[in-house]
């Protein structure tokens, strides 16, 4: 295991904050571009925004460590099917990671 | 009980001046802020309780005494958004989501206004018939279906399109549905007995937890107060002579349909108020290219708190005038 | 009170009810969720409640009546590991973490369960020993060491294990019995005249607390059904029968070890059900390689709605019967 | 009552025990915590309640009852931080912005031992006038603003100062003064039949949600504790001498000014003890530079305790003695 | 619509974590310095540090995405009014988002 | 101080998301690694996961700026530690901050 272990290994991390009324939409869809696993954070509206979130439940800002494919795929599904329509902000960026392997 | 003394009794009560509270605080720019959690937390509890509450009344409801109620208010969950769109469209010059939009926020209800208004009616003294909560339940649906197949209808371009029964699924699972269906399915099931143990949770404090969230609905309020500026003239026109026009209607209908004069002030409340958690969490999802600062600044910022300060009273009053209350 | 009459009063309470309404929420995929906090602060809150509440029964109770149940319940805690964990190794064919981690949840204690039987009783008019919320501290932990000592002693490699010492003291200062020492701590020192002034807090409104628990255990609760699917006989099995046994010997135990029909029903809720507070966070610091598909679907998804539709009103049965409370 | 009895009635009260039971917690390294947002929503449920409570005393006192402790809290708002900084700077050797900040918190007020000393009175039978919440509100800007006004004068440097009218802006829209000034004016605006329907939530449940405070307030001070070791014998001398010697005053001005024994105890508690909200809140602000180390220290993990423990029923005993209450 | 998403641009990320009593001040800073949106989500004080969110709301973990200038700006703006004085940790680094002309 | 103020320094964020319930232990190790500042923030279960969290208070999100040594001793610690026995997922990336002496 130890020298497993040592290997680090590049992966992404993308990130994606959006209105919490489209959480189960997002899951279904990142879940469908290959994310295997996730972390939500509950987030607070935008001061300087549109403040929808105040009466219906905030934001959530989520976080998926995965591998360049999948992060490509996640960016560009989200592009088409989000980005235009719904209050979401979208970016990734690349992380070193152990055991890179649980993250494909 | 004079107009006068209705309107003193309200605007001194805790609840109402929690609300003012909260806009004074916004104002004042303090950095008082309820947490995320305790807001819904304290929705959770409303809605359950509301629910609890009027599935007791339901339970000892003939059905004969509810149908006619039952069907006046549905009927004005669809007249509701059929008239608001085409005003917003034509009047206000507003694009088809946005219409709509509007629409759907209308014919729904606001479940603190109704709140408030039976706390109005709790501390007037006057007598109401329980079951009405079911009769919010009804209404919090069908006009959000009606103001989505309007928009729905006159949009040509659907890109990307969630399928239609997503969409329904999606607004009939809704939090604030399922809590207030399954509160009234809990209160009917369990009966007054069987509720009662539950009371000094979800009834005693009731109205206290509300003042507590009425503090927070008037810190959200007053963060919208720059939007209702900019927003233009059909928007505060709109946003208080339709409660006017769709309470007096609805102390008409409910008087009309059998209920007592506190009963109609309640259905007057429904009609009038405008929601801003079902309708809003519907429209976000269906129509999201529709301006939240306006949906949402109408039915937030200027109807819900001219339906607690002006509304409800001025319901009450006709409710007694025409309904023969006395008082 | 006949046994239909005690099924419907325990199916119909608001408590079981909310769990439902939990239920069917997540089986119609709402998005009804509690806040994460609201959740803690309920779990702080029933802790804290029940402790006080036993600790006031506790001061008023000679110690010569409360050494037999203490002992047998140390006994019991010692006891159903010892005889889970070979029944998963063989019967079940589980890996030593795996049995282990079962061990530890169905000889420690879930304390929502204890809670509902308490409630159940309330409404039943079933009087039961104040006290016995000591034995609930007292069950909680003896599982738990007792289950990791099995798996230690049979795993031959200890990987960077963390002293054992440390895992002692990490189960030992777990959220759960802090709360509920330290409350029985307080209302033994504070007794009834101090705790009087605190009962509007947490003891009048504690069933309605105990009803919005519920509704999220119930939501939780579901989202484990799928696996309990894919989890296989025994764990079904197993979830189902165990409770069975170790109530009915609870049954037979309490009222042998002189305690009234109403507290042995307690008493048999106890080795009845299965913790997922304490035992699971343990288990997830010192066997982390059991898998939580087994022993957290096992006891929190088929062993304490078992216990809460079908096991405490038939423990309370079966005590009546025993104890010759007659009803 | 004579002493020990007060001094038993205190330290076996639920509130105390609950410190207690946090400070144990911390110090067995328990992984008890409270939810953040629940420690908010707590101490917004505690400011508005003692807010409503003091409003509708305040309504039914006379300004010329009032006015006379009104003063004397001025002017003790005023003379606190005066004497405190200049100990601070020469006993201590502190640095203007430490002794600055020491002058703040020690000349405010802490919500929590006032509300102590309350449910202390409540529990003991003693009566005392209602309107001393409003008294508390008084004292929570002046020693602020007068201990801020200290380090400005002192200071040669302010690098990128913020402009002292906004940071008289922060304090006063500070949440703590926006909550217990709002609630002062809720209460006095519905009085006593207004708020009568929110008791059941604002009042009743008071004293059990001030003990699940407490539990907090434990958790928080000991994990101070080990600054207090390393602070030195100035803070442990101050924390612990300065309250005494102002609650003396405070007891001594409260009867002279026309209150009841009761009356004097709460004024006393007032001057003794000090902020860790509002002063922390603009203590951070304007004084960034002064270490919490310190002053967070003294007032939160010595003087606040000290003050829970021994300085409460102590300065009751003397209000008692002075006043005659004879007991 | 499609053709626009396809193309990835540089951002960068600013986060901000800062006592929450500096909130106000620093909204009003950031949106003075060019951010034009924000997400915020509330944290737990720093278990080796001083503590002091405690009693006082805790930590806020504050999250922009701005251009290049605009973070120079933020960096250079919280150093010079904030990191000396306050409780602040402040940091950035480059990010691929799609659409990032909402950023500038 | 404007002086040293405008001089950029890489460090590095570890991001560790880790059981509550590992809280103390974490803590603990990191400490020793050399982590000395660290922001946490509450984070919900996975969804796609095992949901442990649902029942013992979730997971945490752990961010720590430090220096490179530092934060190849964390990985390389959390690896040895925790990545094969606990549900952990840690990454880091490199990042701009003012005042780096702040974080050796
Ligand atoms: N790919 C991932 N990216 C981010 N967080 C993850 C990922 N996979 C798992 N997690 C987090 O690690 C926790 C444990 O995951 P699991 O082992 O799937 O139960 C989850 O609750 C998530 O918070
Ligand atoms: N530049 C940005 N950086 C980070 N988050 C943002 C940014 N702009 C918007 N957001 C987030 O996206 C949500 C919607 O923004 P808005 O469209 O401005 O209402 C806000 O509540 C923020 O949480
Ligand atoms: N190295 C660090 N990495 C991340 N956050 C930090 C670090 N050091 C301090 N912090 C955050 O800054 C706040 C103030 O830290 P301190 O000055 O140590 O009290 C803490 O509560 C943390 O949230
Ligand atoms: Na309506
Ligand atoms: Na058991
Ligand atoms: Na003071």
């Amino acid at each position: 295991m130890s020298d497993e272990s040592a290997s680090w290994t590049e992966r992404r991390v993308v990130t994606v904050i959006a209105e919490a009324v489209l959480y189960e939409r997002l899951l279904h869809d990142l879940r469908a571009w290959g994310v295997g696993g996730l972390t939500v954070v509950p987030a607070e509206g935008d001061p300087f925004g549109s403040r929808v979130g105040d009466v219906e439940g905030g934001f959530l800002r989520i976080e998926c460590v995965v591998g360049t494919q999948v992060a490509d795929r996640v960016l560009r599904g989200l592009s088409e099917r989000y980005l235009s329509r719904f209050k979401v902000v979208a970016y990734d960026h690349a992380v070193r990671v152990v055991r890179g392997a649980k993250y494909p | 009980m004079d107009a006068l003394e209705l309107v003193r009794l309200n605007l001194l009560s805790p609840m109402i001046l929690a609300f003012a509270l909260g806009i004074v605080a916004t104002l004042i720019r303090s950095d008082l802020r309820l947490p995320d959690a305790l807001y819904s937390a304290l929705s959770i509890y409303l809605l359950l309780a509301i629910g609890l509450k009027g599935g007791v009344a339901l339970r000892a409801t003939p059905i004969a005494e509810i149908a006619g109620p039952a069907l006046v208010t549905l009927l004005a969950g669809a007249l509701i958004p059929l008239t608001t769109y085409p005003i917003a469209r034509r009047l206000g010059g507003w694009s088809v989501a946005d219409s709509a939009a509007l629409a759907a926020h209308y014919g729904s209800v606001s479940v603190v206004t109704f709140v408030a208004a039976q706390a109005f009616l709790d501390r007037a003294g006057v007598p109401y018939e329980g079951f009405i909560a079911t009769l919010l339940a009804l209404l919090e649906v069908p006009a959000i279906l009606v103001a989505l197949l309007i928009a729905r209808r006159a949009q040509t371009t659907q890109e990307e399109a969630t399928p239609w029964t997503e969409t329904l699924r999606e607004v009939l699972t809704g939090k604030s549905i399922v809590l207030i269906v399954g509160g009234l399915a809990m209160g009917a099931a369990a009966g007054a007995a069987g509720v009662e143990r539950v009371e000094p949770f979800f009834v005693d404090p009731f109205e206290g937890a509300l003042t507590l969230f009425l503090l927070e609905m008037g810190l959200v309020t007053a963060r919208r107060f720059g939007e209702v500026r900019s927003a233009g003239p059909f928007l505060l026109a709109y946003g208080t002579i339709a409660p006017l026009v769709h309470g007096t209607i609805g102390v008409a209908a409910g008087l009309a349909s059998g209920l007592s004069p506190g009963g109609a002030t309640l259905f007057a409340t429904l009609l009038a108020s405008a929601s801003y958690i079902a309708a809003t969490a519907a429209v976000r999802l269906a129509l999201p290219e529709a301006s939240p600062g306006r949906y949402l600044t109408a039915s937030l910022a200027i109807t819900f708190p001219f339906n607690l300060v002006i509304g409800i009273p001025t319901y009450a009053r006709l409710a007694q005038a025409w309904g023969g209350g006395g008082g």
